[in-house]
């Protein structure tokens, strides 16, 4: 049958191992799980396995517009290095045995990019000189290295698109739901999507599946709200799909609380890296003071994290919002100083060359700064300009490790069991200790994630992303090897699925007469009001903006309240074509992410991340009661969370940071 | 800073399935106007939510017909000014000019190959079946920098 | 001719009096000014009038939706002791002639409106018996009495439109432009305006004309920015029409930095006043603390007005944002408690009143406020309700007092030189003293105000604004009569002011074409999005919402050169059709308006309304320096402004306040 | 909470020159789409700017078929309740409806004559014209209230 709206074509599908997302984690999956599948199949296990993107893998996902620096490449350093900065940047509750892990693998993947097309910036003398061989990056700061990255999606998915082959793709298709199996509410049995393009219905079953469909923005007020409002800094079409489906599947979640607020060239959210790290500029409030100095005695309220060398991130942000709370923005980047400094010692050609650096960190990555910068007449070398941080966004590979509890490595030294004092509050069905068998693998059989997916590391950036799909891949290999007999079945009747991703396309036929204007009408709401009722709700009880990044309990209690009610009208969202109905999806899947964010703030009773969010009942980071990871399941039947506590244990030795 | 179609040079892909700009947006925004009934433009594409815009370059990239450019956007941004691409085999060429009129060029190198000339595991090794429940990448048969051992403080 | 899109009919037309409102102001005026057109008659002299409203007079103006209460009551009360309750709400700064003025007239405008047939709440034993006989009326404070206002402006438009006659009165026309004279620069001569349904521009020329427009809403951004930025506290309608073209003209203004932060029952700003002043609720913090006892120190900070029994309404909220300040929101309105003790002593049937009251109070002048309850399920016997301040507006007539410098009583001792230190200052033209001829007239010959339009007197409320349109029709007639042979010539040429008019018509006829969606252009822009970049820069830079109120110099040269930019850009709207020329005007309206209200708060050093507006560089009163008013001129050739002190004296003892 | 209008109630006002919404709305908001170009209902009225609704329910409470209402906005309340009037010559029924499905009803005076009736001049004196340039109304010739002079300090 040949779908038409609102009676869409169902198409049933059977694989071995799903990959949900073409980001940098899947194209990672893909290029790693070819020679893993050949090898199998030298085992007489033949895998069947595809990958299904809501968008054109050559340009979706985070790094879409491209990318001007890599962000994590280790080169000379060493893994634990890496886990002890990752640490500290997330004030010091990570996953060691997943930084660690992280470091050690990363690096094979940059030099993949690098093989594969993508132009490093190389040290004076080292240029042509692939990494690889010994060539030296430059470098902005100890971790990131500088590209020309225009094309870096593109280069990194036509190697995974390749690799796995167009028949194994299908672009276009959101993933709305997955589902249980019938006979192990634990395991995972299938997900349920539908096509932007065709009025189709897919409904896969598979043993394995890859969750990897990027990070969580909008789900705050950003700070335009007209045309200018899809210029979040995270890009717009992050939806929180995997947190949400993997709550929604019962996977534990971790460190939910934790939100990415970057300090950004103001209203077009351009990178600051190169100004910071590769020209050396500092920022100041608008009287011309460098806040990190004029406030440094608050990095002392914060041991041992305000001591490292770099402060963490929100501890940077921390001391700029206080100038901003106390009234003496804007926060500028002290763009006249530096590029007066560096030219008194510069070539007029060095000076050309730099200054192509400054808008390349923008055009390769952030196109909108170099328009705002165009528009605005800005000239950096006469007056300086304007910083802003950000609404907050929820990611799991960046500044900030909310994301999915998973198995980790088995040789790094990581607990086996758990001991906690609160450890008897853990739902029993959870696993103890930080392995339970496959690498990357959630709570919930069969379910594997990576990259934005994973919480309680962090910093992982574009590269890592890539090297955890990468790990996760191989690991799905073994699963269907180990499980090959496996049959799943789903819980829920195929035609019971197809009828609810399609309600809001139902509610729209049904009511669509009512009222004269289709937008205004009383039987169901659209997906934009339906956005900025969230929007609205995270912005003045969540620590958006409009607050300055505050909240209490209380303010929290009327957020519970009001998204409880918003999970109802959700159901009550109208698709009037299938755009509308990618909408309505991502905008559940939107709630359910933010809903987890608030909980576990709630939960957690202290500010752990100042600068990033700020508890006003609880204004300290409490290291006796909360140095601990905040886990939390999600009840798909009650709607309901269930918060806890994990104990946080070191794998490799943090003093070493504070020398 | 959303897209905009210049009504005079895009040509509807010539009518083909599925429109450049319409497959590569990331964000679903790009939409062909067949018969002219959502924007009076028969055969000629749009954006249709330019609030949500990411202003990402995508489809402006991929236009074969550079019928798309982005105006900055109204409720943030001065009037008057543009960045558009031409993006090349092997370098893209951005043009930029200001509110009040003065110009600047920047030529960046994007890729080091020629485009679809990846060839992903030609030179790579098997991966290695024993070695599927361990650490390390088939490419190397291994981890990339085993790290030193004494930092590991629980082993 | 008759007009077509593009191609208006030019309608020029010659009076003697133009009215431009039709609200309040506008009907005190039509009002009062026939039996003095007779009198002139009876003179010999005959003056042609002529009313012109952008909307319907039944319903147009701040009053459309009703009202619940007239804020303005003396009854048995001073019009000294008015003065000073007005002076000290609005911190010292307001003209006593003006206020002590309305004071002696405003009771015979109530008495109309009762008499038209406003129902008056009056204490038990009284009802039936009109206010002018000595009926007792039910009052919430001292000054404002209890109405059944929902047809108040009907009733009010009703008296107007039969005193002025139907052919007098033009409705459905927006005034865009006054125009001085030919040969007298300060002198008014014509206005311009179009029609909103016929393709018609109107040209009037006049001797004399009141200008009444309202105030200004929407000029920064509101709570809520879907659907719910048209439920602004001020109407949204208020496009600072009155400002703009009077400061267009020359006509030195007053007071433009100061606003209205009014802090309502949250997201539908509904009003407290019954609550507080009739039930005698209670505000506190979410925790439950009363913060005008708890912060009651911060008052001590304000030396008088903290100390006045009713400290003064930006006190009242600066107590209250220090809670939000400090993370210790949301406000509740004590709702239980007032109604717990309420029942006690209340038989069922007071209850039920009771609660009628209470609905009444939002069903009569703010109906999405019972919307938002009805949809949130709020029972407020059972749960305390929230508060919220609202985003600025700039208004002359309510806990504000912006407005234009106008011309007051001679009987009152009012200053007739400038004795200020900084007198010399004030550019030549302009006059000394607080008189200078006709009553409510402006520093520009022949133009005229009242209500909202009037600066440094505020409080007025809906009956203060009916008494003083009512004062400048008379006076405007003493100005016909005395300068009956004036012939008022334009200083501009009809079709200049035409193409004036139409260019947002030309910009969209002539470049529509060249983009596929006509709403994203390179050539235009949309009135909708000149107006979220207008909330946009005052939002983030002159003390919106999002910094909590707060600014500073450096933030105001920002604003600064955004809003010039924003003027500029104001040539390039856009109008598809007359609905969006309407829009196109008054957001022109509105960026002289915010523009005005920056230059003043920047030149005003001082916070001077805590709870409004912080000046974070100078935050606090500096009684040495500012106590004065600051009055401004805009030039609209150079298109910039000049701001200047004006001595304040007082007129009445405000000693008496503080005993 | 802006206005929507009731497909099958609206009548255009019959198609007379101005509809009663179009003419009451103080923003310019309400439209009638005589050929149904602009919503797919001709002859019906809409709200052709939902998001500049004040919610003031004039063109609610003018309307003669009743047939518009006021969804609450969608951005900022919940679903499922309503508030909607019915007003009469005297008096204004008001009909609550809660979300959980509860209702209140009120009903408020509006005005205490009939509407038309008022009769401006009608018992009032001329005005003199001697007392143009001292204070007062033609109503009273005089000030309501000359207020103690002892409080006048520079007088
Ligand atoms: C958001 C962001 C991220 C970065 C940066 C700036 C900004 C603004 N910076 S800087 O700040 O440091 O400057 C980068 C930088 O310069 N250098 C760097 O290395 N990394 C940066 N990141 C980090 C990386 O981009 C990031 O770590 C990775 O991209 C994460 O990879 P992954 O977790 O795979 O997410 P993805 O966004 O790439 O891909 C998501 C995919 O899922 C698809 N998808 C989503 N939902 C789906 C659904 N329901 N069904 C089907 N498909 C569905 C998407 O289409 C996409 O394919
Ligand atoms: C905004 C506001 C005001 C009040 C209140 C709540 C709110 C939310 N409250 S409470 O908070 O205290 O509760 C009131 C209250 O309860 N009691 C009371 O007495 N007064 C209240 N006010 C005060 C009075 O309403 C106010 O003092 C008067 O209405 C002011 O009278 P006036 O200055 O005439 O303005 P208007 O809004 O009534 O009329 C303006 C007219 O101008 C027209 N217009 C505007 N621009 C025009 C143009 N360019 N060309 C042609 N016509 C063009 C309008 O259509 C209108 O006719
Ligand atoms: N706590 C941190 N502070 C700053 N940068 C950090 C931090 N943690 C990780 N980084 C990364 O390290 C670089 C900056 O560190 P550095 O070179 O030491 O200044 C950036 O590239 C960041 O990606
Ligand atoms: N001032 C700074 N000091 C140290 N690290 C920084 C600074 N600014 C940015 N970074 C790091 O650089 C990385 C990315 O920078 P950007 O692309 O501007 O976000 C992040 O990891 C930041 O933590
Ligand atoms: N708590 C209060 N104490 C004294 N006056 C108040 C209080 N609340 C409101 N008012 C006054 O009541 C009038 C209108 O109230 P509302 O309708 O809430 O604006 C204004 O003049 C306010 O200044
Ligand atoms: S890609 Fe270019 S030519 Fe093709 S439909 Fe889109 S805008 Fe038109
Ligand atoms: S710029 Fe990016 S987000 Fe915007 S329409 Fe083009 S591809 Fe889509
Ligand atoms: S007033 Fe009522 S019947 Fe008349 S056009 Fe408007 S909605 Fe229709
Ligand atoms: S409720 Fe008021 S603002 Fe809204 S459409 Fe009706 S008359 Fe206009
Ligand atoms: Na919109």
């Amino acid at each position: 049958m040949a779908g038409e709206f609102g009676h869409p074509e169902v198409v049933e599908e059977e694989v071995d191992i799903l990959i949900i997302g073409g980001g940098m984690g899947a194209c990672g999956a893909a290029y790693e799980i070819g020679p893993w599948l050949d090898a199998a199949r030298r085992q007489g296990i033949d895998l069947k396995v595809k990958l299904v993107d809501k968008a054109a893998m050559d340009r979706s996902g985070a790094v879409a517009q491209g990318l001007s620096a890599i962000g994590t490449y280790l080169g000379e350093q060493d893994p634990a290095d890496y886990a002890r900065m990752v640490s500290n940047d997330l004030m010091g509750i990570t996953r060691d045995d997943l930084t660690y892990d992280l470091g050690r693998h990363v690096d094979d993947s940059v030099h993949l990019f690098e093989e594969w097309g993508l132009p490093i910036w190389k040290q004076p003398g080292d240029e042509g000189k692939p990494l690889v061989e010994g060539g030296k990056p430059v470098r902005s700061g100890k971790w990131r290295i500088m590209i020309n990255g225009e094309s870096y999606k593109s280069i990194v998915a036509e190697a995974a698109m390749k690799a796995l082959g167009a028949e194994r793709i299908q672009e276009h298709v959101f993933i709305a739901k997955l589902v249980n199996d019938k006979n192990d509410k634990n395991r995972i049995a299938g997900a349920v999507g539908f096509s932007i393009r065709e009025h189709k219905v897919y409904v896969y079953r598979f043993k394995a599946c890859l969750l990897v469909a990027g990070g969580c923005a909008n789900i705050f007020r950003p700070r335009s709200v007209g045309e200018g409002a899809g210029r979040t800094w995270d890009p717009v079409w992050n939806a929180g799909s995997t947190y949400a489906m993997a709550a929604e599947a019962g996977a534990e979640m971790t460190m939910m609380e934790s939100r990415v607020v970057p300090v950004r060239f103001k209203d077009g959210y351009g990178p600051v890296d190169a100004w910071f790290l590769l020209f050396k500029a500092k920022a100041t409030n608008a009287f011309g003071e460098n806040y990190m100095e004029t406030n440094n005695e608050l990095l002392d309220q914060y041991p041992p994290y305000g001591q490292a060398v770099v402060p963490s991130s929100c501890l940077r942000n921390h001391l700029m919002m206080r100038e901003i709370r106390e009234g003496r923005g804007p926060i500028y980047m002290d763009t006249v100083s530096v590029l007066g400094k560096l030219a008194e010692t510069m070539t007029p050609n060095e000076i050309k060359d730099l200054e192509a650096d400054a808008w390349e960190a923008f055009l390769d990555m952030c196109i909108g700064q170099a328009g705002v910068w165009a528009g605005e007449n800005i000239e950096p070398e006469k007056k300086n300009v304007e910083l802003m941080p950000a609404e907050p966004s929820l990611l799991g590979s960046h500044s900030g490790c909310c994301g999915i509890w998973v198995s980790g490595p088995e040789d790094l030294g990581a607990p086996t069991s758990e001991e906690h004092p609160e450890a008897d509050r853990i739902p029993g069905h959870l696993p103890s200790g930080w392995s339970w068998g496959y690498r990357s693998m959630t709570t919930v059989q069969g379910l594997f994630t990576a990259a934005d997916g994973v919480g309680a590391s962090g910093l992982k950036f574009s590269s890592g992303s890539h090297a955890e799909g990468r790990l996760a891949a191989k690991a799905m290999v073994k699963y269907c090897m180990d499980n090959k007999d496996l049959v799943p079945e789903l819980a829920d009747a195929v035609q019971d699925l197809v009828e609810e991703i399609y309600r809001p396309v139902r509610n729209f036929l049904e009511h669509k007469d009512a009222s004269t204007a289709s937008d205004v009408n009383p039987n169901y709401i659209t997906p934009r009001m339906l956005q900025l009722r969230l929007q609205k709700v995270m912005d003045e009880y969540v620590a958006g903006v409009s607050t300055l990044y505050q909240t209490n309990a209380k303010m929290m209690d009327v957020a519970e309240n009001k998204l409880e009610t918003l999970k109802e009208d959700a159901l009550k969202m109208r698709a009037k074509d299938l755009h509308e109905l990618l909408r309505a999806w991502e905008n559940s899947h939107r709630i359910l992410t933010a809903e987890a964010h608030m909980k576990h703030i709630q939960f957690r009773e202290e500010s752990r991340y100042p600068g990033f969010c700020y508890r006003m009942d609880y204004n300290l980071i409490d290291e006796e009661q909360w140095k601990c990871f905040v886990n939390s399941v999600y009840d798909r039947e009650s709607k309901s969370w269930t918060c806890f506590k994990r104990a946080h244990v070191d794998l490799v030795d943090k003093s070493k940071l504070f020398k | 800073m959303p897209t905009f179609v210049r009504t005079d040079q895009c040509d509807g892909c010539k009518g083909r399935d599925k429109t450049a700009c319409m497959d590569i947006c990331p964000h679903d925004l790009m939409k062909l106007d067949r018969d002219g009934s959502e924007t009076g433009h028969a055969m000629r594409a749009f954006n249709q939510e330019p609030e949500q815009c990411w202003e990402c370059y995508a489809c402006v990239k991929q236009c074969p017909q550079q019928a798309i450019e982005c105006r900055h956007s109204a409720d943030v941004v001065p009037m008057g000014a543009s960045v558009q691409p031409l993006r090349g085999t092997g370098s893209i060429v951005w043009t930029i000019t200001f509110r009040k009129g003065n110009m600047k060029q920047f030529e960046f190198p994007i890729r080091t190959t020629p485009e679809g000339s990846i060839d992903p595991y030609g030179s790579k090794p098997e991966a290695d079946i024993a070695k599927i429940g361990e650490p390390g990448f088939f490419t190397l048969g291994g981890v990339q920098k085993p790290g030193n051992p004494d930092e590991l403080i629980r082993k």
